[in-house]
């Protein structure tokens, strides 16, 4: 339940930095995406992202909070939607303290209800992003809207409240996984990277694959943007885990210093198996990596120590650098690898919690190895396999509603011209002479007339 | 001896490549150009000011070919490049007075 | 006035942290303004931003900081720029705490004065760099970076004094806009973003438009970099408004949820024109509405509650997607939309405080719409109104002088071939073979000898 | 030693997200790096990089973090490698606290010893990572991460206990540089810069100039780049000389406005400079002068005043942009002039602090511009040249053997196509329409089958 | 048939398209290239390093006309190209023995 | 008039323009193309799956040469560009029936 008093100043610090971090993942990963499709996509992959902030942004200030962290009504599925709509009696109050008489506004915990509310919203948003990357090159813009409204009201913020809602913090009774089963997921591998990975497996099965995949070889386009991705997201990532201490305390501590060793070395196993399979390390690669490793030590930040990161971070690594074939063996188009990354890294990290856990890491558990038997295990699996089902169904549910309301797909000629060109009138780059150095695009009409036909690349 | 010059959709390259080497020809020399023609170009927007672009990207294929190849290599360059929309393109043929292979400094028909 | 003693730590850290992240927003903004020039004048539209940094923050600690926030010297117009000269006074003390003894160091309310400093230093870069948008591709680099000294000195700081100097903070007596007419600015509608948009505007007008404009289009040559502008900028904006609260605090939490949802509403009201009037929705439309949400926030997000910013950035989105028609219409060649982004979306924030306000917000104020009568409206006008005012005219005579002094534009040779080949001998990308592949270039001379004869450039 | 308790939050607060800030430089010099590169090597200058945060990373925890920060083992040399072997009892403990009794977990100082080991580590990190400037598009890449791995144990970690380990802090005896020397070296301009500065000019003398090398110019392929590298640095750069007050306190304070302030008067005086000897101030100038003014005021920031750090900036600036010239004279292929930038970079501001010392300022030791005598210019020189001749003869070695037992260099052939394509097996960007419009590279096999013959690239 | 080869100046290539679309010629294909010749090229400084890049940026336009349209497509071209500095390019015919449009496969004048 | 079409490796590309310059050849023209011959292109690897890139990037040097240049032209280009490992290009000739120079209207050799 909220209650009101005046804010720990340290704790609010670290958790606003928190919240801009986790905010700037979103565009990270529109860089990490961007790079890695072809030239005549790179604008609409990026928009796939950055659509998801303002969409999502605005939703969760309307409901989206309330029905994560609302009050459960009934089963620890979903919290109470009317609870906190439009924010309702989560900001006001005293804000500043005067002579003696301390500040008093909404808290959750230690800090300002607003603050938790921004933090958990930047988590919303990177979610519905990161399903975008199984559905590149193909998907029309309109329906992606949509699709993201869709499927972060009916999916994402009931699971978030599963997973993130512990009795007592924001409201007296939260959801299922973290306080009846009591599978442990300290920054979201289920409700974020396995929720979104699901998703996205859904999403491009219905979406069919992309003309010429998988003969026709499609190149990234912009291979720095891919590593400029992976730095971003990389930064961002540490809100995202020593954040979700919602406390600038020894928890965080130990979530930064696992955050940063699991990584490095998922980074090295996956480039390892890229020398011993393809006999070439690439940056790809280690990009690759890095993610996989930030995926994996998500959920488990909290419960192993840090060798133990190395290990949960160098498997995810190995295991995510194999999985990437799965595509090519099932003949589904994960353009981006949305599964064998973000829902494999996830169930690695998910599941590794059960045999690696700790009890000298916060979350005081131990796992297989540590003598604590399957008691752990098993409820991380249960977790894993609910997030997944549930989202999966879901999805798929909504993309095959939308195919045959609305349609997903560009026409074969907007994806031989390129969707950046046909979907939002643009190109990414513009470097040839042939225009820079003169006027070889006229102005046909400027923003001071009104509407015009529109009649973007028929070059097909 | 003839140059043939042959200005194609993007999309079309793989066809037409393979389609040159269904009938022997052993090389050839691609890059990128701006058609402008009857196929007129497409729209883009920026902050409400909506540009013509008139040209469209197309890629010009060059092939040195020997005379009696030279009908076999049009048919199948008019053949593979074609979708029968407006803008597939055009070839031409040009006399070629000498080929010479740098590596061997072979001329004629052995240097290609 | 200054005091002495020691400082919150938390609030500290949440200062120090914005200090940084307002610093980002620069090199942001020189991606966001260098993507959308064309790839000839990519590298001195990022230099004008740059080189902001340069100038404005070494004036900033010899006198800049003394007449904004020095002790008013008249009429809250300016403080006194003698009173912390090379920050005199703001540094020194007992550092740290010993054997009982805390530290004690001269603070501005509850963290050093030198994080004060350097907070208000990223404000006073970043609107120095927002003018230059204005001139893109056709401005000397030299008489640039005298505008900017000169523009920061008579126009930025005092008018940084008039809003963000309150009585008794920094010292005892401030700035009239702030103690006097009460008008409500949290982070800079005004003092920033009505600022440079008028100051832009000038300038503009005094150079003159680029060859060819307006019908020669001139398209961005790099949308990715526009994006990667607006996702920094909408990261480091965080510092700026949540920031301004100058604590770690629940001001600084409304303001960031505010700042978040605002800039989200915007950029789906932006892509809404967009697909209404051009057809489609764009990636530059969509960076473009983050900026304006985040301009019309800048203001606000103390005074309304979370729908309000909504209201706040849905409607500063729509606003300043139609504002861009303004240059067409009158013809005056605001290259990068300074005016309509920054100058309009300031005056859409600012005044809405008058309408949205709310006393449920930090600053505790009823606008029209919650029963406050017109009182806060006039007092928002008048702010808008002085700040426009002042900064046009002042940037006018500026520029005027600059231009009959020692001349303003490039040549039209230098505009053919590319700003940057003429001003900087240098070109932003290299990526032909021709060179790439082996030594086309050759060095005529390197840096172990003297002087050369500059002779770049005569490609037109 | 280490003591248990409650950490301060505010202090944590900040150091979690300077840490994160400093991991955040390595992505940073990255795009600086390979900015400035050909465009047919830009994905091994970012890979070389960015291996650095994998292989350090992982060597940190498990024994780095104690030769650097364990107890002396003798003579301020080297910490104890065992002491805290993969974090061993830098970790645990209650990390919350209950009902009265206070967490308790192990803190160097106020902060969780886990944010003190991250903060930290990102240093050894980004060390490791600036020494491949001088190494740029020739040295293989196997060789490359061996020679960081014994480089960074050899040498960095040792280096670091000298400078950084001071008596009682995270162990009771540390270095001999900080505690027997005394010199001040406040962030790392020794440890870090000088350090990583003489073992590129060792590395680079043995590697052998690039093919082509002086004659042959080698244009930067993409500046915007170089200016992003700039940017984040200058962003990331207060995390890590603001943070090394491990506090939110007024050493941070000044530590923030110098690093502001010099290094905004570097670039201006590098721009001189250009200005003056080229005839055109370059865009790759400015960028680097904002890193010659990072540098030199990093171990300077803490002893000297405001504009005392703008000497050290303009100092600086202007000399490390003469310096490019000595590679020139002397005819070693410092690539990216690792040595102009960061070996002189860091003498100067090392230097400088033995003259422009205030005792105004936190580290309260005169320099003999203030009456202090050389008492402390002799203490800076022999810790600089301590370091610069340890850390050269260290990497000359090392690079030695490495040259005999594996060979450091990529073939003639692989420079002249590119060390992507043959070391990495990929293109850094791919722009061309032969490709992205159609199918032009088959997949002639995929990650669902077995290993491939590596056989790239044979352009040459 | 002709083919003519035009290297111009790029910032000439809107008024050289608009010269030659009065006269009726009703498509062209441009392509980006590098000339060396009389005009020099430029400076660039890397940190103090003086580069001297020697080739300049230009763009060849290429034409096939009918015989008869030669000359008019000759004049148009020099006329609009020309800006009277050093630099304004060449332009050049060769004799093309057979055109087809690759949609149609007309020859001749028809696939024009 | 003749034009000398060859296509080479880029890096051989100062050598190439020295060996021209030096037989009083006062220009040429430049560009970047793909070529596609008995040299195989690369390989290169995308999380695990490997593409084969057929094209090898290359460049085209044009130069438009009086006849009775021609011999030497061919020569000093064929010594020039040749590494002697196979993917060196080609050299072709084709006749010219008139070249001008755009920036006086000269014609025929003077326009070189
Ligand atoms: N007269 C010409 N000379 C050279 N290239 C031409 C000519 N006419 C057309 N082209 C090239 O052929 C391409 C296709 O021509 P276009 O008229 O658009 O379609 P189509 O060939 O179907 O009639 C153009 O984009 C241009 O590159
Ligand atoms: N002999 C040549 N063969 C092919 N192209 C040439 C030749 N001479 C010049 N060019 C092209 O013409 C362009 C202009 O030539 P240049 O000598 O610089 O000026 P001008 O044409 O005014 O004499 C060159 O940049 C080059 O692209
Ligand atoms: N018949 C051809 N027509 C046009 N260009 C060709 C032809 N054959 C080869 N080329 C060009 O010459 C280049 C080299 O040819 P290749 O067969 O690879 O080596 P070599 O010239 O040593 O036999 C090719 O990359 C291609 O650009």
């Amino acid at each position: 339940m909220v209650d009101t008093g005046s804010p720990n100043t340290g704790n609010t610090a670290w958790m606003l930095a928190s919240s801009a971090l986790v905010l700037l993942m979103t565009p990270g990963l529109a860089f990490f995406y961007g790079g890695v499709v072809r030239s005549k996509s790179v604008l609409n992959m990026m928009m796939m992202s950055l659509s998801a902030m303002g969409v999502v942004g605005v939703l969760w200030v309307l409901y989206g909070y309330s029905l994560a962290f609302g009050n459960d009504i009934g089963f620890g599925l979903v919290g109470n939607p009317a609870e906190h709509a439009g924010l309702e009696g989560l900001f006001g109050g005293t804000y500043l303290a005067s002579e003696g008489a301390p500040a008093s506004i909404p808290l959750v915990g230690t800090i300002p209800a607003t603050v938790y509310v921004a933090f958990q919203a930047m988590f919303a948003i990177i979610t519905v992003a990161l399903v975008s990357g199984a559905v590149a090159d193909r998907m029309r813009f309109a329906p992606w809207l949509v699709f993201a409204a869709v499927w972060a009201t009916v999916v994402y913020f009931p699971v978030a409240h599963w997973v993130f809602s512990f009795n007592g913090v924001s409201a007296p009774i939260g959801g299922w996984i973290a306080n009846d089963l009591k599978a442990i997921d300290f920054a979201g591998g289920t409700a974020v990277h396995i929720n979104a990975g699901a998703a996205g497996l859904a999403l491009c099965l219905v979406l069919g694959r992309r003309r010429g995949w998988p003969r026709e070889a499609m190149r990234p386009h912009n291979l720095p943007f891919v590593m400029l991705g992976a730095g971003l997201l990389w930064f961002g990532w540490f809100g995202f885990n020593a954040g979700s201490a919602v406390a600038a305390d020894g928890v965080a501590g130990i979530a930064f210093i696992n955050t940063t060793v699991a990584t490095a070395a998922a980074m090295l196993s996956w480039l390892l198996v890229e020398r011993v399979r393809d006999g070439r390390p690439t940056s790809l690669g280690a990009a690759s990596g890095v993610v996989a490793g930030l995926v994996a030590i998500t959920p488990s930040c909290s419960s192993v120590s840090p060798v133990g990161a190395i290990a949960v971070g160098a498997i995810a690594g190995g295991v995510c650098a194999l999985a990437v074939s799965i595509k090519f063996r099932c003949r589904f188009d994960d353009s981006l690898d949305v599964v064998a990354v973000h829902l494999i890294g996830g169930l690695v990290g998910t599941l590794l919690i059960g045999f690696l856990a700790t009890s000298a890491a916060p979350a005081g558990v131990k796992g297989l190895f540590y003598g604590g038997g399957v008691n752990q295990l098993w409820r991380q699996a249960v977790a894993a396999g609910a997030v997944l089902a549930y989202s999966f169904v879901g999805a798929l549910i909504i993309a095959l509603l939308l195919k045959y309301a609305i349609g997903l797909r560009v026409g074969d000629d907007s994806e031989l011209t390129g969707i950046d060109e046909t979907e939002h009138a643009e190109v990414g780059y513009e470097l040839s002479t042939i225009y820079t150095g003169s006027g070889n695009s006229r102005v046909t009409q400027d923003a001071s007339s009104g509407k015009i036909p529109a009649q973007a690349g028929q070059e097909g | 001896m003839k140059l043939v010059t042959a200005i194609i959709k993007p999309f079309t390259l793989e066809e037409v490549k393979s389609a040159l080497e269904q009938i022997g020809v052993l090389g050839m020399t691609v890059s990128e150009v701006q058609g402008f023609g009857r196929q007129k170009g497409h729209t883009e927007v920026y902050r409400g000011a909506e540009y013509s672009v008139d040209f469209v990207p197309k890629l010009r294929v060059e092939v040195v070919v020997d005379d009696m190849q030279l009908d076999k290599t049009l048919d199948a360059l008019v053949e593979s490049a074609r979708t029968g929309k407006i803008g597939d393109g055009k070839v031409w043929v040009t006399p070629v007075e000498t080929v010479i292979r740098v590596r061997t400094g072979e001329r004629g028909a052995d240097a290609l």
